[in-house]
């Protein structure tokens, strides 16, 4: 009886499914069995051209962990002092970003992305082009340990209802996820996502139209391209403002 | 009369408070999820609630149940004092105190990960510890129990233990079992993560440490529910226990295929192979034998009752069964709705078939049948047999018991019904909204709001359950005073018990080989193939 | 109000033994009934709405 | 023991060997569609980096959707990531056989294609495969089924169905909702 049951399971549901599923006996009996069987040659016919080179693997999560917030510091003071200033505030609200408060991650892959011009930037690339990965860690470090910028507590008093749910709630009907879904304090979402709150709405509404137009597009795997594509442009003013609301 | 009576109180009072909280949740859930509009619906507040739903009524209201009915059972089955009744606390207060962190971390949105809590998604390292303190426990009452029937042996030789005793160390062995899955899950993977020490974890390997715990978990919480199947329900219907054997058998057999067939749970994942899969769906099959002998014992018990009552006929017997009785309605309820639990659990274990449902509100739709009607019903019934012996009165009121036990079946039901339909048509459980302006399910609608009023029915039910409780406490004892609570007795009475029906050395040896067959090469497979880790995604901070 | 009156105890044994048929046919019959409509289901899943959904593997 | 005592259980015996039968047809019905209608769960132990998935290989982001191999095989990829299926439409072909091959780079997801038995989880680490045929044309809903985070809710994709005349890859064999 046991017999029958093992030979059933580790020979001939495999053996005769291997037919149906494209892969020979052999492979299909080591997977049965749990085996890894031989790789195959990913069937691909582009080369791929990803969104970002920023991978989270076990070298770049230890090399941000490892970031020297002193040393940043002191980086900081040298190359990054006149646009981003310590306190969250920048000269340009529209094109500049509140870059305190944010995750040594979210720093990191964006100064990354920067830096080899995934996301490009004429302004920050030749600044960072002169900078190591090991430095780019450790200003994610300095930045990160900054309090998030103030923001405008009488600007927008009353964010509108639609921005409201867009933010908090989401749309299914859109398969649109709540923008706290992954910028929320307690969200869970993807490693590299930046804090929204106490940034400037100019700049996130500046985003999201390049993500819409495709402008900007290191977001891996369009998470960002393909949200920002659905807001219309009121949607996108009105989110924008949503987070400049005291919360 | 019960000694400890405080220590069983503090229990049941713990796992029915967590319950009252819990099922309101629940209808708060099914609410958000109807087309009504619903306060305070956004994801945040929903997978908060839905954590603190499963949770609550899958491990507080579990553990504490089952703890303090075992420690009733000990004491009234065994005639005999509990061993170390300051360890009973000790387990008391550890399980409050887990259930304390869970609950903070919970409701201040620190562990929004389900009560199954599948990695890389990661809570706050407290919300682990307060399960690892519930479990750790729940483990003293275990121990416990196995002591106290094995001075009751020592002190009655040649006597075979009593039924109740006998099931209720059977599901404390079977607990200890059961949590090893999951203690490993926690101790080695999840907890160190959790705390930062390690950055990435082995999603394989915890789902399948998980799987071990899961399906067992499920006959911890439904032994209870059993023990009054073959206990007290035939007691109480005038009846006579039709076979004490096979009712030991039916336990033992729980003990034994309820471990080795978690993997029936991962059907769907791509890391397991074919081969166990299989090995593990035939086992499953098994792990209904003693369901389905249950359902023969018990109901050929309670024929004894409905005929020595003046049934006639071949199903005369049944119009003659003291239907007034909670215990005996709550029994026939509790059967209806385990056929509907049952079903969509046979469709849930078949293999490819389990393709149709897996995820989809058609599981939810089970194990509310299986668990939330016909196990919670019988917790409801027995709280209602063992009340006047703990309070030392009488039931304030038949009424109001079996108006609550009815409201409660129809509720649930009513609830529940639909989601059998809703998942095969691709209703994916744990989702707070639903499209339904888009045409192809639109027609769920009216289906969501039938779910929102059985759920409504549950409260209220619920309500009264709490309610029928607390009115034995401030019920004023008269001259009448409740008796012991009696076991029901076996048909042939001094039937000789073979020594391995009357203890667990044997099937301990039985379970181990059977976990090693159909566990050791699924948990190995991951140090042999070393899949890429994942790394961990914190819910309970900024990222 | 009602109260229970404790159960079981009243029944004799001699009665007992008397009336209880050797066969427990009424339980043979409720839970075969039961039982068998279990498989008829299982068998209306399996045949009216598994198999039609098509193959995957 | 008792004869009565032994009377009883032939009694248990008769209705567990009835119970051994009603399981048994089950049982045969499972293994025949199993091995009879290639009817089985995805159980592929087939393993993959979730952390370089973008960079590079077969779940790089413009080596996703539908693709026609030179021998015909059409196999549709897709990257179940927090909190959307990419890409987020899929178009395949009516009564041809496809193979859907599925990634994760962050958490566990799963997935349902509503009126089929197209249901797989995917747990990072490991890639899930699973082979049908769709025989009516349309849009059917593709949830994500496991949850996967405060987006799980919104998760939603389409497979869109359609006659093989209407099937047409471009020179590269991609095949998108969008033409």
């Amino acid at each position: 009886m046991a017999l029958a049951v093992w030979a059933l399971g580790f020979l001939i549901l495999p053996v005769i499914d291997a037919n149906n599923t494209g892969i020979d006996s052999l492979t299909a009996i080591c997977r049965a069995l749990g085996i890894a069987a031989p790789a195959k040659q990913a069937p691909s016919t582009q080369t791929a051209v990803p969104a970002s080179m920023t991978a989270w693997d076990a070298t770049t999560l230890d090399a941000v962990a490892l970031g020297d917030p002193v040393a940043g510091a002191a980086l900081a003071q040298d190359s990054c002092v006149a646009c981003h200033d310590p306190n969250g505030l920048t000269t340009d609200p529209a094109t500049i970003p509140s870059t305190t408060g944010q995750s040594a991650r979210a720093l990191y892959k964006q100064l990354s992305d920067m830096k080899r011009g995934e996301r490009p930037n004429d302004v920050m690339k030749p600044i960072l082009d002169e900078l190591s990965q090991k430095q780019l860690a450790d200003l994610a470090a300095y930045y990160s340990r900054l309090p998030r910028r103030n923001h405008d507590i009488h600007a927008i008093a009353s964010a509108r209802g639609g921005a409201i749910v867009l933010a908090t709630k989401g749309d299914v009907s859109r398969a649109l996820p709540a923008c706290e879904a992954c910028h929320g304090a307690n969200a869970g979402g993807p490693l590299e996502v930046p804090m929204l709150t106490g940034q400037y709405p100019d700049y996130i509404a500046a985003q999201l139209r390049a993500y819409a137009s495709g402008a900007r597009k290191n977001d891996i795997y369009g998470r960002m391209r393909r949200i920002a594509g659905k807001l219309t442009d009121q949607e996108i003013k009105d989110v924008a403002a949503y987070y400049d609301a005291p919360r | 009369m019960t000694i400890n009576n405080r220590l069983i109180l503090a229990h049941l009072w713990t796992a029915f408070a967590a319950f009252g909280v819990a099922i309101l949740l629940g209808l708060w859930q099914m609410w958000v999820r109807s087309p009504l509009a619903a306060p305070l619906s956004t994801p945040d507040n929903y997978y908060l609630s839905v954590t603190a739903h499963g949770s609550a009524m899958a491990y507080v209201l579990t553990t504490f149940f089952i703890m303090g009915f075992g420690y009733f059972v000990a004491e009234s089955a065994l005639k005999q004092a509990l061993p170390a009744p300051r360890l009973a606390w000790a387990g008391f207060v550890l399980g409050i105190v887990g259930t304390v962190l869970v609950v903070a971390t919970v409701l201040s949105g620190q562990a929004s990960v389900m009560f199954t809590f599948y990695p890389p998604l990661s809570a706050s390292p407290l919300f682990y510890i307060g399960l690892v303190l519930v479990v750790v426990g729940s483990w003293i009452w275990c121990a416990l129990m196995i002591v106290a029937m094995t001075r009751w042996k020592k002190a009655n030789p040649g006597t075979p233990v009593p039924l109740a005793m006998y099931a209720t160390v059977a599901n404390a062995i079977l607990w200890l079992w059961t949590t090893v899955g999951v203690a490993a899950e926690l101790l080695f993977v999840v907890i160190p993560a959790a705390f930062g020490w390690t950055q990435t974890v082995d999603v394989g390997l915890t789902r399948t440490l998980f799987s071990w715990t899961l399906h067992a978990i499920v006959y911890f919480w439904l032994i209870p529910a059993y023990i009054a199947f073959y206990t007290m329900a035939p007691q109480a219907a005038g009846g006579r226990l039709f076979s004490d054997l096979m009712a030991r058998g039916s336990f033992i057999l729980f003990l034994l295929c309820g471990l080795p067939v978690g993997l029936h749970h991962l059907f769907m994942d791509p890391e397991h192979s074919s081969g166990f899969k299989t090995v593990q769906m035939m086992l499953t099959v098994l792990v209904a034998v003693p369901t389905l002998l249950t359902v023969f014992t018990v109901t050929a018990s309670m024929e004894i009752g409905g005929r020595l009552r003046g049934g006639k006929g071949l199903l005369g017997w049944i119009g003659a069964l003291p239907w007034e009785r909670p215990m005996v309605l709550a029994t026939g309820l509790s059967f209806f709705m385990l056929w509907f639990g049952g079903f969509g659990g046979l469709i849930n274990m078949s293999y490819g078939m389990n393709a149709m449902v897996h995820n989809t509100s058609w599981v939810s739709a089970h194990f509310h049948m299986i668990f939330g009607g016909s196990v919670v019903i019988m917790y409801f019934a027995i709280a209602y047999h063992i009340w006047p012996n703990l309070t030392g009165r009488l039931a304030p009121s038949l009424v109001l018991q079996r108006a609550q036990l009815w409201l409660w079946a129809i509720g649930m039901m009513v609830m529940s019904l639909p989601w059998h339909w809703l998942g095969l048509s691709g209703q994916v459980r744990r989702v707070a909204q639903f499209d339904y302006a888009d045409p192809s399910i639109s027609w769920w609608a009216p289906w969501m709001i039938m779910s929102v009023v059985g759920g409504g029915m549950l409260v209220i039910s619920a309500g009264m359950f709490i309610w029928n409780l607390v009115s034995f406490h401030f019920e004023r004892t008269g001259a009448a005073k409740p008796g012991p609570v009696e076991y029901a007795r076996a048909l042939h009475p001094g039937v000789p018990v073979p020594a391995a029906l009357n203890g667990f050395v044997l099937w301990n040896a039985f379970v181990l080989v059977l976990m090693a067959a159909a566990y050791t090469y699924p948990i190995a497979q991951f140090f042999i193939l070393k899949p890429p880790q994942a790394v961990v995604h914190r819910v309970d901070r900024t990222p | 109000m009602d109260t229970i009156k404790e159960s079981g105890a009243n029944i004799e044994e001699p009665a007992s033994a008397l009336l209880i048929q050797p066969v427990p046919s009424g339980a043979f019959a409720l839970a075969g009934a039961a039982v068998a409509l279990l498989l008829v289901a299982w068998l209306v899943m399996y045949f009216f709405t598994f198999l039609p959904r098509g193959p995957v593997g | 023991m008792a004869v009565d005592e032994i009377s009883a259980v032939q009694n248990e015996r008769r209705w567990a060997l009835a119970m051994g039968g009603v399981a048994a047809v089950m049982l045969a019905a499972i293994v025949w569609a199993g091995l009879g209608l290639h009817m089985n769960p995805p159980s592929n132990i087939e393993t993959v980096d979730p952390n370089t998935l973008h960079v590079a290989g077969e779940f790089a982001e413009n080596n996703l959707g539908t693709h026609v191999d030179s021998a015909g095989k059409i196999t549709t990829r897709i990257v179940t990531t927090q909190f959307a299926f990419v890409p987020e439409c899929v178009v395949v072909p009516q009564d041809m056989q496809v193979t859907f091959r599925l990634a994760s780079p962050d958490v566990i997801h799963g997935l349902i294609v509503v009126g089929t038995n197209v249901n797989t989880m995917v747990v990072p680490g490991f890639v899930s495969q699973v082979h049908t045929v769709f025989d009516k044309p349309g849009d059917l809903l593709m949830p994500c089924h496991e949850f996967c985070g405060l987006g799980h809710g919104q998760m939603v994709a389409h497979v869109r169905v359609v006659p093989i005349a209407d099937f047409r890859p471009d020179g590269d064999g991609r095949v998108t909702c969008d033409n």
